[in-house]
């Protein structure tokens, strides 16, 4: 089995309304050294193992996981037990 | 005219459309749950509001990326009339059938109530019972209406005339005040206000009426000799 | 969760674990007569989750049959999901108001929405069409963050959760005072439309008949949440947070249509939703109501997670679940229905003719109780009571008129109070227009919902001025219920029938069960004057923490009948030049 | 400059019917031995440096962007250069 995770970023230049609301908030919790806050998702799948895993990962973003118009994404994969 | 009213699990405003196509406006039209359809026989696609597969992932794209989709662009193609609302807005963006995608709304809260609008294009096939510039109201109802293309894209929108709603005081953030836009084609219209919500002045509003009728009289003025 | 295969009935009883779990000393020993042997862990927990408040009313009990719940018009009263009245042409309306306070407070958004959750499935399980919902919530002055928090985190949970189910949030209440500043209250209520023939009800009912679990597997979630709705909240509840459930209202979504498409068919013989105590409430109450038993194989019970023993499938809190009854023989059709909706619907059990509750788990019986010692046969308690101390103080206190000067400056102060302020930046996060019925949205005296294909409608309103109530219980209870009804005629309705949420301090304080006994006769007393029958209610005691006690707060949500169209008054001003009346004292 | 990632996962045993609904969507498309999807939340800010910016950022998490009472976090600290 393996294990992989994916990381979702808005593009460079898409407006991230969620992370300039948690930034204003750290700033008035008294972290005012915080000087940008970016918000992406975290996507963890356990897939069966696969030749080509690498390809298969990139398809799940590209048709469904990521929007290609708005973000970002890269992926890693780890091996893990079968439970 | 047929009207089909593609109900996804978790749409929620399917039957406002139909209620409003067919009981207000008097078309036939079914719902047509995303599952079993084929959609050859009808007229117009219509996909309603709600929170398909619960928005999860992002509004609309678990929706986008189901088999009938593939039924929906095919009527597209044939130059057949698509409206996606809110939601089904969502949608049509995700599954790239309109350009652009949907953001949280600027204040990130989830918002219910009337704005004002203006037509900004009254010549496409949805639209040509308003007049120019006509300022209406229509109600909206969303978390995630924050239209965003990049500034190529914008320009394209406005050179070809695609933008056809924008909010006289922009809700959510919207890029270039974007309420609605339609495809470059003219047939596949998305709008983030209800127009089925806008039907009978009991609810206060029935500027939305205009719209089906558009619809409506500019099909029958193509296809059906008689009726 | 500690791993409760190797506790035995011994330890259960000599380490007083069924303390921990909420069932007093004296309750232990008639746990024991009834079965004639000591109970085994997971039958422990069944007793104490049923003889809670949240499930017996044990304590409340004696003071809800004041209440007057028959008029000519009702058609269920208390005992089921919600009650029921008719509305002529062979409709009726559903309603009932549920209270998610103690979640609220250990995690707002997901207490809320879980909440809002819980109402809507006790209207669709009565085989009615969720129409609209109403919330009614208390929260301490607006001054700490924390409140801030819980305030801003409860509106998201309920916005979450009823805009994606897609039933319009039509109206509620807020109000901020520091006796709820530890303890909030969240109180929902949900309005169903139903057509007479389609109205279901939760029995277990034709021995030999399948028991179909529907909807959501089970998990850990809020294990125990149920005996931890009804205890005091301390600092130590934060311990207790991973028990925390966490709504699916897409999955509700799905839960309602396909229960309002089973309705129709006559292989259902009865459903209830699996609320608090989850499968334990549901099927134990089922089978008591019919005069049935019943019997379960767990390990059939769909499961998220896994290991999870007896004791934990009984007692979890997992949100969107549904117990069904069904013809033997007939449970494909049923079955067919959920998974069209890609729900998972399972048979777990039978009726059984003795009536006992029998549960087995890998071929072994891990519980055996009579059905009626859980349900019917509760304990119930007649606290004492004591007028409140306060109660004299401030009748010996002196009338004095507030002397103003500047009544523009006053009249801003108080439009500055955020109890009084607009609630706007509420009710715009809420869709209050799916549907498309709400003819008078949030704002207004009476939310109003038009019935499709007829000339009426109906008018929803909560109201609770717990101020009052505190400083006169029995007058303050009288208040809120006339408060509601001139919400409702305002609207141009007649008032039909009321639902209440009595959220109130410990029950075994004598100055809290005053308060709770005399308001109750103060709106049993309105009720009955103005023809408004009690069809269903919850109750929520316990609100309190170091030892203060909120203001006791009996929510009324009401609704009425708009005959037509036509008598529909909005509460704003028309014309210019119209003449203005005062009517009333 | 540091820039901190912060991962954000669900607790154990805490429904997150997103994964479920990801899970069941990305069987459909094809992908079928997708066996369990759980999704989380990325945030990534830049801040002052700062000797104690492990303890920040802990605070920063129990105060706001995770939820104790459903979340379990991790977070990565590397400098970055001054834009
Ligand atoms: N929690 C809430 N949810 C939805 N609507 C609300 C809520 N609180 C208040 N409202 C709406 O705001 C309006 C004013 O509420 P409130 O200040 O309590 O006034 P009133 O005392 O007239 O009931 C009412 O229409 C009510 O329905």
């Amino acid at each position: 089995m393996k294990k992989v995770t994916i990381y979702i970023m808005p593009k460079q230049g898409v407006l991230d309304p969620q992370g300039k609301a948690i930034q204003t908030s750290l700033n008035a919790l008294g972290f005012s050294d915080v000087e940008e806050v970016q918000t992406g998702k975290l996507i963890e799948l356990v897939v069966e193992d696969h030749e080509d895993i690498d390809k298969r990962v990139g398809e799940m973003c590209d048709k469904l996981l990521a929007n290609p118009v708005m973000e970002d994404y890269h992926y890693e994969v780890e091996e893990v037990a079968r439970t | 005219m047929k009207f089909a009213v593609i109900v996804f699990p978790g749409s929620n405003c399917d039957r406002d459309m139909y209620h409003a196509v067919n009981k207000v406006l008097g078309m036939e039209a079914d719902l047509v749950w995303y599952d079993n359809s084929n959609l050859e026989s009808y007229d117009a696609i219509l996909l309603p509001g709600g929170f398909s597969y619960g928005d999860y992932l992002r509004t609309g794209a678990i929706a986008s990326a189901s088999d009938v989709m593939q039924q929906v662009k095919a009527h597209a193609d044939a130059g057949k009339p698509v409206l996606g609302v809110c939601n089904g807005f969502q949608i049509l963006l995700e599954s790239g059938l309109l350009p652009g995608a949907m953001l949280p709304n600027k204040h990130l809260s989830f918002m219910c109530h009337h704005e004002q609008l203006t037509v900004s294009n009254h010549k496409t096939r949805f639209t040509t019972n308003y007049k120019k510039g006509e300022v209406i109201q229509l109600p909206i109802a969303h978390g995630e209406g924050n239209y965003f293309a990049d500034d190529e894209t914008l320009s394209e929108l406005k050179q070809n005339n695609q933008i056809v709603f924008t909010y006289e005081n922009n809700p959510n953030g919207s890029a270039a005040d974007i309420a609605g836009i339609i495809n470059n084609e003219g047939n596949v219209l998305g709008m983030m206000p209800h127009p089925e919500r806008a039907v009978e002045k009991l609810l206060g509003s029935d500027d939305g009426i205009k719209l089906f009728q558009s619809l409506i009289e500019n099909w029958r003025d193509a296809y059906a000799v008689n009726t | 969760m500690q791993s409760t295969h190797e506790i035995s009935p011994e330890k259960v009883e000599q380490e007083k674990l069924y303390l921990e779990m909420g069932l007093s000393d004296d309750e232990f020993e008639k746990v024991k007569d009834i079965l004639k042997r000591r109970p085994n862990f997971t039958e422990t927990g069944i007793f104490s989750v049923m003889w809670s408040e949240h499930c017996s009313y044990k304590t409340s009990k004696p003071l809800l049959r004041k209440f007057p719940a028959d008029g000519p018009n009702v058609l269920q009263g208390p005992g089921e999901g919600a009650g029921v009245i008719d509305i002529g042409d062979g409709q009726a309306v559903v309603f009932k108001v549920e209270s998610h306070n103690h979640p609220s407070a250990v995690e707002p958004y997901q207490g809320a929405a879980t909440g809002v959750g819980g109402i809507i499935r006790d209207v669709f399980s009565m085989g009615a069409r969720p129409v609209a919902l109403m919330n009614s919530l208390r929260f301490g002055n607006l001054t700490t963050g924390r409140t801030k928090y819980l305030f801003q985190e409860v509106v998201h949970g309920i916005a979450g959760y009823g805009n994606c189910v897609g039933v319009p949030t039509v109206g509620g209440e807020v109000q901020f005072d520091d006796s709820y500043e530890e303890n909030p209250l969240v109180n929902a209520m949900c309005v169903g439309l139903i057509d007479h023939a389609d109205i279901q009800k939760g029995i277990a009912a034709g021995v030999g008949n399948t028991v179909i679990y529907a909807g959501a597997p089970t998990g850990r979630d809020g294990i125990h949440g149920a005996t931890f709705a009804s205890e005091d909240l301390s600092d130590e509840s934060d311990e207790d947070r991973p028990s925390v459930q966490v709504g699916d209202p897409f999955m509700e979504k799905l839960l309602i249509e396909a229960c309002l498409e089973v309705i129709h068919s006559d292989a259902l013989v009865g459903m209830q939703d699996m609320g608090a105590a989850g499968l334990t409430s549901s099927a134990s109450e089922m089978a008591s109501k019919a005069g049935t038993g019943i019997t379960m194989n767990l390990d059939l019970v769909p499961q998220r997670e896994k290991d999870m023993n007896a004791y934990e499938l009984m007692l979890s809190e997992s949100q969107e679940r549904m117990l069904l009854v069904v013809r033997r023989g007939r449970e494909k059709e049923i079955i067919d229905v959920f998974e069209k909706y890609g729900l998972q619907a399972v048979a777990v059990g039978e009726v059984t003719e003795e009536k006992s509750f029998l549960l087995k788990q890998h071929g072994e019986i891990v519980a055996d109780i009579p059905v009626d010692s859980l349900a019917e046969e509760a304990p119930v308690y007649h606290m004492p009571s004591k007028e409140a101390a306060y109660v004299k103080t401030f009748q010996q206190m002196e009338n004095t008129l507030p002397h103003v000067e500047d009544h523009t400056a006053m009249l801003k102060q108080l439009l500055q109070q955020p109890t009084i302020a607009s609630k706007e930046s509420v009710y715009d996060q809420y869709d209050s227009m799916v549907q498309t019925n709400t003819v008078v949205t949030p704002g207004s005296d009476s939310a109003v919902i038009r019935i499709k294909g007829t000339d009426k409608a109906l008018a929803i309103t909560t109201d609770c001025n717990s101020r009052y109530i505190y400083l006169d219980p029995e007058t303050g209870g009288k208040i809120a219920v006339a408060e509601a009804a001139r919400n409702i005629v305002c609207s141009g309705a007649r008032p039909l029938g009321l639902t209440d949420g009595l959220n109130f301090g410990n029950p075994t304080n004598p100055e809290v069960f005053w308060q709770m006994e005399k308001s109750v006769e103060g709106m049993s007393e309105a009720a009955r004057l103005l023809e408004t029958p009690v069809i269903s209610g919850n109750v929520s005691l316990y609100n309190q923490s170091n030892g203060n006690s909120i203001f006791p707060t009996p929510v009324v949500g009401m609704t009425g009948l708009i005959e037509s169209l036509e008598h529909l008054t909005p509460n704003f001003f028309q014309e210019p030049e119209d003449l203005i009346y005062v009517i009333g004292e």
